[in-house]
């Protein structure tokens, strides 16, 4: 297991112990715009490498497979869980969507392992935040009554997601290193580069501290949460296994865009079904999200996708 | 010292509807808002801010006594089914009426 | 719109007390709190936060007024003669009574 | 439980403020304060905190009837002409009228 | 155009276009004491190889031109914008000051450009800071009848603005770092110095976030304060290129001076007057000096100045 | 005198001179857990290299020390500064455990002058922080009638002090340095090892504020405080040094033992006491343990502790 792990694991038990160690808010925060932009700018700078024509299609495809995985959860949820139509469609939003850091702590898997892959994958990132939010919100309001509740917001809520900071940071690190190029970038590696797996690290500490906390979310249905938030994972992360082969990516590639598919937003998605499915109960999401995927991804996910990708290969 | 009465609204909240409630409020009459950083625990969970969806907010409006209503009125129809709010309202004195 | 009036009490206390003071309350029959942090001055020193040991909240507990009393009086007895502790008590009006 | 009437003067202004507050209310009067940091909007601009200049408190103050009054009328004339300022008052009850 | 400064333009892009990026008030505050003492240190371990008698009068000097600029400003405020004797004295403060950033982002320009400079700069940096806002002051209340508000207290403003966090840390950096020099140094290098350009990058991020908020203060005036924001810099800046160039320094010196002369405070400044200068309008001179001068010294400032520089050398 | 303390003076100086200079509560916060981590990563990685049967005893008898410590200081506090049972239980509580930040000053010490230690020392002082206030705490309860106050709650707090962040934080870092082992841990070098000393400097100007912030606190007693917090940390430091000389240390491990021994907590302690101990008088514990004890230790004690270990070696 990468040493990584280690620091999630850490806060984890810290917090199950009741220990009274808190990760300031501000510390929070700073640490997700670091590890957004740090990887924003790296790949920008590897982006100049590649031919516009060959990376759009494979974009187009990612981010349709991102309006796909919601419309595949969202069944599921209704018909074997029984859930209500916001939750449904809240749930599917959030596995629709993507974890950055899941993503970030399979490059440092990856990286550790010296695997190659498409260095111009923090694109992809950037573009799977959104499309699965957006259908998971759709597929909540479907066939409502406009009796029940006040319709949603697209403008607004557009504007939200596409400018919330993920897509922001992501986005502007992706500019910027591609603009700035090798070189211009240089200066900044000391802090971007060379400090990101020990900011990562920090970071899962104060994940390992919040997922523990979201433990209590399960005592209602354990037994369908840790199902689902163990199953679906593994089933899209072969999707997008396969989907990665399909678009001829690298090993490393198929491995990534395995996980990506398979992890669930817990910063983009929250923020926008909370205010436009407000019939959904977060706790069940985030109980989902972080309290059982993003554990299971980061400790068994990542090594289980690369050795399912290899299989595939 | 000549004061002069109004209510004072005490909107607890999850951060989450910080830009809403400041627009609700705003669209209702409220001339001004105050929010500080707040958290704490009531029927539905502890919300202790240990991350983003956890974060509550204490948005104090000082108006007149119908449009507090209003916008309490507001609050508990459309916020209070699906989110964790709490409110009240407290009778205050104010120097400059024109202001609130 | 129908209200019903309800105590306030606001405890202003060294953040050391904040885990103490949320069991007591709730054990004394508090439905919720709601906790900002806060920084101040009064009889015994300058409490500015500069560190851990020098930070204060300000802890907010709508309840019943019998309620009210009963946590005042406990935070009194218990905590005021070796703490930093300011307390008092408003009246409020609430749209819910039943949550407080 | 015998409790004791008092006012609350809050105070709520922009953060270049709090130390000259803190001073005058204490040469008015005032036994100590209680500061919180808050952002907010009103008739002069939105505060949101975004930078220093930006950056609002919420100063509370427990005390006599006369010495609120004070400190609101010297606020009202020396700070409100020129800077971003709300004021309110609100009836209390403390348990140590001394303290206060 | 150097990289460093994208990052304003993604802070600004995004402020303008409402995203919610949000930088914590503690990062930010983090950032400045980070960028403070690491200038001060770099300048203290250099200034060794100096002996005072060679900087002793350049020093004087410059705190003399500190003292010259906002008695032009003054006038041209008073007479061609019309402006309240407050507001045009508060005005003069701000671009008497400097701009810590600002020198920041030219440093990093001449590093890039590999153009030396006299690495005492530092020192006129804190040495700067202080005298235009006294002055400033000074013009604001000059000539008022004791009737219209309350005197200044100069004790007590004095003291906030020669112990405000600049001075001390800009201060306090020096002479550690003179004391400690370059051995002594060393094992704080990985932290102050390595870091030095990606701090300033995320700073500057910020920095865009907050002068792109600044622009509704233009509305009212956007003529004169596009005008003045942008052509008292140049004129400063000539001002401070030609004092460089009369003291001996380099073309990098001159260009650094320049910088400086141009630039506008934003931080001392502001929490001097803003108690010293109740009735001026903040709006007028943040808008000036956040909204308008500081990204026009760090865009096209920086290299115009340079140009002077080298035309005059 | 080590550069780092030059930064300690700077807060000092900038409290003293009432300086506007102030650390967000939330980067003190995060320079502390940095701190607790990355000491408790060094040691985890050289752990490895020794025999559990070689550190085991030394630990216990360390730990025994720790115990001991309090029962010298709460009768000298009884009888010569005739303090309440409370309060001299309270002071010998904070003498009794230690402090990180000084013992983060020393490694940064003999670092500077190549001395050779234990490397696995931050385990003796995570071991170190509990004890002593254990034990304090009993001295200030022994033989109270239960009349007096309510008793200690022990389960709460023992909980308290074994999961408080600064054992969490110092056991997590050394158990996941010791799983990782020096490759593992490679990759989050340059957060946490290169840039100790740079982060040990910002929490020393915080110190700084902080330290002289409390000498306020002194006006009271000042005579017994600058006498006992200053002859206490050199008694106790030479106990450390003949235990450290008994166990076998070298030169570096006995001045280190020397420093754990003399100094004094002012993290784990306060919080601890504070609850389990209401009528000791706060501002006399920590105006001993931060405003003399700590500037003490760093700024002399730490030379001469060494001084003296090379003398009894
Ligand atoms: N009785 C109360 N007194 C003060 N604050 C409360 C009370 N009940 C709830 N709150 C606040 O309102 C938020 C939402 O409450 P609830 O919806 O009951 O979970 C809580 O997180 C508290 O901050
Ligand atoms: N008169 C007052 N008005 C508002 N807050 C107060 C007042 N007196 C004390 N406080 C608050 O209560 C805390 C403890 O007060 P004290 O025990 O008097 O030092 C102070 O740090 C202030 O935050
Ligand atoms: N009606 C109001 N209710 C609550 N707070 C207000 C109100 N009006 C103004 N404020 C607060 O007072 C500050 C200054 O108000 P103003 O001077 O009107 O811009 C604002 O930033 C708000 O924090
Ligand atoms: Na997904
Ligand atoms: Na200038
Ligand atoms: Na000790």
């Amino acid at each position: 297991m990468d040493p990584v792990v280690l620091f999630f694991l850490l806060g984890a038990v810290a917090r199950l112990a009741k220990s009274d160690l808190r990760i300031p808010e501000a510390l929070y925060e700073t640490l997700a715009i670091y590890l957004l932009l740090a990887i924003g700018l790296k790949g920008g700078v590897e982006i100049a490498k590649y031919s516009l024509g060959a990376v759009a299609p494979q974009a187009l495809a990612v981010m349709a497979m991102g309006a796909l995985l919601p419309l595949i959860a969202f069944p599921i949820l209704r018909i074997f869980a029984k859930l209500s139509r916001a939750d449904a469609g809240n749930i599917a939003a959030h596995y629709g969507s993507v974890s950055v850091v899941t993503f970030a702590v399979g490059i440092a898997f990856l990286a550790r392992q010296q695997v190659e892959y498409e260095s111009y994958f923090p694109l992809f990132v950037a573009l799977l935040e959104v499309p699965g939010i957006v259908i998971g919100i759709l597929l909540a309001k479907a066939g409502r009554k406009s009796s029940e509740g006040s319709p949603v917001q697209w403008g607004p809520l557009l504007h939200e997601v596409l400018l919330g900071k993920s897509v922001v940071l992501l986005m502007g690190g992706l500019v910027i290193g591609w603009i700035a190029g090798p070189q211009g970038i240089d200066p900044f590696k000391g802090l971007f580069f060379d400090l990101f797996r020990g900011v990562l690290a920090l970071f899962l500490l104060e994940m390992g501290l919040v997922a523990a906390g979201r433990i209590a979310d399960l005592k209602s249905r354990w037994l369908f949460m840790l199902g689902f938030g163990t199953v679906i994972p593994v089933l899209f992360a072969v999707i997008g296994i396969l989907l990665g082969k399909a678009l001829g990516l690298s090993v490393g590639g198929m491995t990534l865009l395995g996980l990506l598919a398979g992890s669930a937003s817990y910063i983009a998605a929250p923020t926008a079904t909370r205010i436009a499915i407000p019939e959904a109960n977060p706790g069940l999401s985030i109980g989902l999200a972080l309290g059982v995927t993003f554990p299971f991804n980061i400790t068994l996910g990542v090594p289980l996708y690369h050795a399912i990708a290899k299989h595939l290969a | 010292m000549q004061t002069h009465p109004k209510k004072l609204l005490v909107i607890i909240a999850e951060a989450a509807l910080e830009k809403a409630l400041i627009k609700d409020a705003k669209h209702l009459g409220a001339h001004g808002y105050t929010v500080a950083e707040v958290h704490g625990g009531g029927s539905r969970s502890e919300r202790d801010a240990d991350w983003e969806g956890n974060r509550s907010i204490r948005m104090e409006v000082i108006c007149d006594p119908a449009v507090a209503a209003t916008i309490a009125e507001h609050v508990l129809s459309v916020y209070c089914p699906n989110y964790s709010v709490s409110m009240f309202l407290a009778d205050v004195e104010v120097l400059r009426p024109a202001k609130f």
